[in-house]
């Protein structure tokens, strides 16, 4: 009966794989993850950290090396 | 479960479906009596009921060419956009379904997005694409219909796919392999295997692309100039006419509401019966 | 059997998805012709009726030998859906296209689209529209772009199309508004109003309400000449709706929270009549704050908006809701013992039974003023109102502005004008005044015409920022706070300064 | 056998159509998004600005403000509706006399364009015309003004909303209610389960598909809410309704600040896109992982 409730028709069909991130993805889902997460630390690099000094290249830097770190190993 | 309680169930019932019907219907309601009204019966607040009715707020709209014209255009832009995109879907879904097209189903995802966006700011792009882009000599997508038509599958297309993916997906697969066998090809089968079978989610979808096509309003406003004008920017229109014409504006609102409810009456039965977005398999 | 009975269905629903399609692919280029004749079909105000185009110009076989190399051409412009633009849609357009063969595809739009259209099409360089609505506030932005054509050059370069009726000097002085330095004008104005004091005549003139009115402020009852006046008049009329169970408020208030309108009712209409003239914008520094030379927020500007903010409580409950049409609407409702109303309103308010309660009990008055104001307005350093309206421009990425160019003159023929006036409460050339309708109008609407023809000259147009809608847009939640209670006027105007210097900044004025 | 050729070419047409009309917009957006773009500057014409539009974003309080105050409705309209949503679709699972009229009176409003909606709501809640504010004053003494009234104001634009809105979420739920197998919950009521176990452990689960994608559906729509929002109060009292789509659109459009507008834009996208991501990603498989356990 449990059959019922498995097919989520969501536009992301999810056959991935296991990485360090807690659910199952494939690599478009590590992209978007990625992503997202370089536009906060972004954002918040601008808001908290800039005005402090460092520009928010550096932010962006680091963000791409996670980035690249959560495609490969997510 | 005694007699008594059902009873009291369906009594209950009742009185909550007339309360939510004149939740429902008192805007409505409102919006007519107001397009019965002249200019100067307008400012009486305490008259909940309408006794006289002002035709002339119905007869200027509707003798007006422009009007017809506009009234025309939403017909054309929405029937085409809705016949396009469920022929488009149901190609794309079928498509999806039978085959294994590696990525295919993210892009869906990112083209989703466009419907996520508010929409003001995709207008500039979209004026430059349909004047600069898509010229031909004096032709260009500007304030043509099919231009708009083009558009709106952008934000009906993923929504389309993504309630009748589930319904194809629900098509026994044996049954395409059994046509196959019998030296059917593959049109063949789109027509006769899953088209009778996903013809409610098809018409589901079909009225919700309608709805949404008949319905918007920021991208017809900005894309179109006098051509290819649909009635919710006219209806906007009447917004800003001098001494604002309320009566008018509520009587386009009403004409523009009636397409609607006729489909409304005829389909609502299937509108259950397609909307499950793929949850339950058959 | 069934078989076929499916093929059919199919070939039939092929055919029904490309038929539409197809249609839907060939409309643009079948109607370029129909829409102007389409329109013409329904003049708006049977006023209007249609015009014999050949009876209107002196010489039409010149029109049509100008138009020789122009025909068949269709000029597109845009305007906002206004009684004069509906007039020249409906009537001026197809008359045109009967004298030349050009035709005009007039798209009447909203206040907010009839700006962004343009704009866009300007901006990227388009070329869809041939002539545009410039009110004159716009004006000076769309200058400073080089937005639009030089009509007086192109007509010197074109003499071929210079029609012998037409002539600038005509026009009364508010074409000025849309000259550069070198008084080359970029546009012929269409429509030209002023937005006076309205007022309620058979309230004002009612001896039982005049001795009342007396014996409670020791003053006559007349059209008020001091804020302090209105504020009265406006508590004294409110308290009679009252008590007497009628649906009537001292004055009405263009007040939307969440609508351009209420800023500009209180830069154009309130602040100049305290004293604040061009915004409280230092135009030689772009400063807007007192502090830094501005007066945006000066006293006297406070007191303004408080002024406004005060009267709220003696206008009708939609006045939050109200932007000009509204209250034009709650005007002729007879909601209202007095208010400022848009100028190309007063005539169908004071005229026309079947959209206004108020017929023949229209008052026509200067607005109030402040001390000493009178005399900075006569000496020219300020004004007492804005000189409202607009004109048809060509821009300059137009593609048919020879085309355009016929269009504009024949809009300023002085033998069209009278008729239009007539429609859409609007005045640009002088002889104008002097046509007996509309001193008709005039007699039955107090004089407005006369009264707009010679105070006129105290009213003046918008003040010349290049970047009118950006500071405005910047200003307005400010206005709208003080408005609806969520703030102090004098905390409103404060902040606003501020943000207008910081928008003028991001505009590249002041430092 | 299967070719992929015929699959992608099934699918051709949409793609081109998706990335011509979707795709190429969105990234001018993002590209213009790093533009100083205002027509009406001094300078004229694009000047790359690098991240300036976004790190004036971040400061930006009326933007802030703004985003809050959108998924604070966003919140309220997709709680309120949810909900019920849900509870009607139950009553309306069982068959009763007049239930096809009450079905479609109650889904008029969906099709209804969101223009004409504001435009309905305005002649309803208008002073001096409209039906709330003469019934309100004079059955309950409330003066209600949505021009002055902030509250109300935003109190109206979610009504409207659960007005136009909470029937196509009874109908998706419905759809869902009426799709679901039977045997099970029979089978748990003679178990002896109660009502809301029922509710709790089978139904809500066998129903998690059709709930999210509802939910996604309406965060989605609700966080760009424009055109009714816009038409009923202009974004007032001062910016109480001044949802996000309304600030952009005034940003780009009155104001002409392209760069600006579409950095804006592209930070909502972001959000809605956040949203979704944990919606599906995150819930769908929690759901799973619940049901799977039992």
């Amino acid at each position: 009966m449990i059959d019922h409730t498995k097919a989520v028709s969501a536009p992301v069909e999810h056959k991935g794989r296991k990485g360090f991130l807690p659910m199952e993805t494939n690599l478009f889902d590590r992209i978007s993850i990625s992503v997202y997460i370089f536009v906060a630390i972004c954002l918040l690099w601008l808001r908290f950290i800039e005005p402090l000094g460092p520009n928010v290249i550096y932010g962006a830097l680091l963000c791409v090396l996670l980035g690249i770190f959560i495609v490969r190993k997510g | 479960m005694g007699k008594k309680r059902s009873n009291l169930g369906l009594i209950g019932t009742y009185i909550l479906w007339t309360m939510m019907s004149i939740f429902t219907l008192l805007p409505i309601y409102w919006m007519v009596v107001v397009s019965a009204r002249s200019r100067v019966e307008l400012f009486s607040p305490g008259k909940f009921w309408q006794t006289t009715f002002y035709a002339q707020n119905y007869t200027n709209p509707l003798t007006s060419p422009a009007f017809q014209r506009y009234i025309a255009n939403s017909l054309i832009i929405a029937t085409s956009n809705a016949l396009l995109v469920i022929t488009l879907a149901l190609f794309a879904t079928y498509a999806l379904s039978r085959w294994k097209l590696n990525g295919a189903d993210n892009i869906f995802f990112w083209t989703i997005t466009n419907r996520m966006a508010p929409a003001a700011a995709f207008i500039l792009p979209l004026f430059l694409l349909f004047t600069r882009a898509f010229k031909l000599g004096d032709f260009m997508m500007f304030d043509t219909r099919i231009g708009l038509i083009l558009l709106y599958c952008v934000f009906n297309l993923p929504f389309a796919i993504w309630l009748l993916k589930g319904i194809i997906d629900g098509i026994p697969i044996e049954l395409d392999e059994a046509a196959l066998v019998d030296g059917a090809g593959r049109w063949t089968i789109l027509y006769r295997v899953i088209l009778p079978l996903a013809a409610p989610g098809l018409a589901i979808a079909g009225i919700l692309c309608w709805m949404f096509a008949w319905n918007e309003y920021l991208f017809a406003a900005a894309l179109t100039s006098t051509r290819a004008r649909t009635i919710t920017t006219g209806l906007a229109e009447f917004v800003t006419v001098t001494g604002t014409n309320w009566g008018e504006m509520a009587a386009v609102a009403t004409i523009s509401l009636l397409p609607a409810l006729i489909f409304l009456v005829f389909v609502q039965k299937y509108i259950v019966m397609g909307l499950t977005f793929g949850a339950v398999k058959e | 059997m069934r078989k076929q009975s499916r093929s059919i269905s199919l070939v039939i629903g092929i055919l029904v998805i490309f038929s539409m399609l197809f249609t839907a692919c060939a409309a643009p280029v079948a109607p370029a012709a129909a829409p102007a004749a389409d329109v013409a079909a329904a003049p708006a105000e049977p006023a209007a009726g249609a015009l014999d185009p050949m009876t209107l110009v002196s010489d039409p076989a010149w029109w049509a030998t100008a138009a020789e190399p122009y025909k068949g051409v269709t000029i597109t412009g845009i305007s906002e859906s206004t009684p004069p633009s509906r007039y020249a849609a409906e009537v001026l357009g197809p008359a045109f296209t009967a004298l030349t063969g050009i035709n005009v595809n007039f798209e009447v739009t909203s206040w907010d689209e009839m700006y962004n259209k343009p704009i866009k099409d300007m901006e990227a360089g388009t070329g869809i529209y041939d002539f545009v609505y410039i009110e004159q506030d716009i004006i000076y932005s769309y200058l400073a772009r080089d937005f639009m054509t030089n009509l007086t050059q192109l007509l010197a370069d074109n003499p071929q199309l210079k029609s012998a009726d037409f002539d600038l000097s005509k026009f009364t002085s508010f074409i000025d508004n849309f000259k550069d330095a070198d008084g080359n004008v970029y546009g012929i104005p269409m429509e030209a109003f002023i937005k006076p004091y309205l007022y309620r005549m058979d309230l004002f003139t009612d001896p039982a309400i005049m001795e009342a009115f007396k014996a409670e402020y020791g003053y006559d009852l007349a059209p008020a000449t001091t804020h302090e006046q209105y504020m009265d008049i406006a508590k004294f009329f409110t308290k009679y709706g009252e008590d007497n169970g009628l649906e009537l408020w001292g004055t009405t208030n263009q007040a939307h929270t969440g609508h351009a309108s209420s800023t500009y009712e209180y830069f154009e209409t309130v602040a100049p009549t305290f004293g604040i003239f061009n915004w409280g914008i230092n135009m030689d520094t772009w400063k807007a704050c007192e502090a830094n030379g501005g007066s945006m927020n000066s006293q006297t500007a406070k007191d303004a908006l408080q002024w406004r903010v005060d009267l709220l409580q003696y206008s009708p409950p939609e006045s939050t809701a109200s932007t000009w049409d509204e209250v034009a609407a709650t005007f002729a409702a007879g909601r209202a013992a007095q208010g400022f109303v848009y100028g190309e309103n007063t005539v169908w308010i004071a005229l026309d039974p079947d959209r206004s309660q108020v017929v023949g009990k229209v008052g026509v008055a200067l607005p109030p003023l402040s001390d000493g104001v009178m005399a900075q307005i006569e000496s020219g350093e300020g004004y007492i109102g804005y000189y409202d309206g607009g004109a048809f421009g060509v821009p300059s990425t137009s593609k048919n502005k020879e085309a355009a160019l016929l269009w504009e003159q024949f809009i300023g023929l002085e033998s069209v004008q009278p008729a239009w006036a007539i429609a859409g409460s609007r005045i640009v050339m002088e002889s104008t005044y002097d046509d007996p309708m509309i001193q008709e109008a005039n007699a039955k609407a107090d004089n407005y015409y006369t009264k707009m023809k010679e105070e006129g000259p105290l009213y003046r147009g918008a003040p010349p920022f290049p970047f009118h809608n950006q500071v405005r847009g910047a200003i307005d939640p400010f206005i709208w706070k003080a408005l609806a209670g969520d703030m102090s006027a004098a905390d409103a105007l404060d902040q606003a300064c501020v943000v207008a210097e910081e928008t003028m900044m991001q505009l590249g004025y002041g430092e | 056998m299967r070719s992929n050729r015929m699959g992608w070419g099934l699918l051709a047409p949409t793609l081109i159509i998706l990335g011509i009309f979707g795709l190429l917009p969105f990234f001018y957006v993002i590209y213009v998004g790093f533009f100083d773009w205002n027509v009406f500057s001094a300078e004229v014409g694009r000047q790359f600005a690098g991240a300036d539009n976004y790190r004036r974003l971040v400061f930006d309080e009326e933007f802030l403000g703004s985003v809050g105050r959108t998924l604070l409705f966003a919140f309220c309209v997709v709680t309120i509706e949810m909900i019920l949503g849900f509870l009607l679709a139950q009553t309306l699972v069982r068959d009763f006399p007049g239930k096809a009229v009450f079905r479609t009176i109650y889904a008029l409003p969906i099709m209804i364009a969101p223009i004409a909606v504001g435009a309905t709501w305005k002649l309803l809640t208008i002073p001096g015309f409209g039906l709330l504010p003469y019934y309100l004053d004079k059955w309950f003494g409330i003066e209600y003004q949505l021009g002055s009234h902030s509250g109300q104001a935003f109190w109206t634009t979610v009504v409207m909303d659960v007005w136009h809105w909470t029937p196509f979420v009874t109908l998706t739920m419905l759809a869902g209610l009426t799709a679901i197998p039977k045997e099970p919950l029979e089978q748990a009521q003679v178990d002896g389960a109660n009502r809301f176990q029922v509710l709790r452990f089978l139904t809500i689960p066998m129903m998690m598909p059709v709930i999210i994608t509802t939910l996604f559906i309406r965060i989605m729509d609700a966080l760009r809410v424009m055109d009714e929002v816009f038409l009923l109060t202009g974004g007032g009292p001062a910016n109480a309704t001044r949802y996000i789509g309304i600030l952009i659109w005034r940003v780009v459009f009155p104001q002409t600040n392209y760069g600006y507008g579409s950095a804006m834009s592209l930070l909502v996208l972001y959000m809605t896109l956040v949203l979704a991501f944990l919606l599906f990603s995150v819930l769908s498989r929690v759901g799973k992982q619940n049901t799977s356990e039992k």
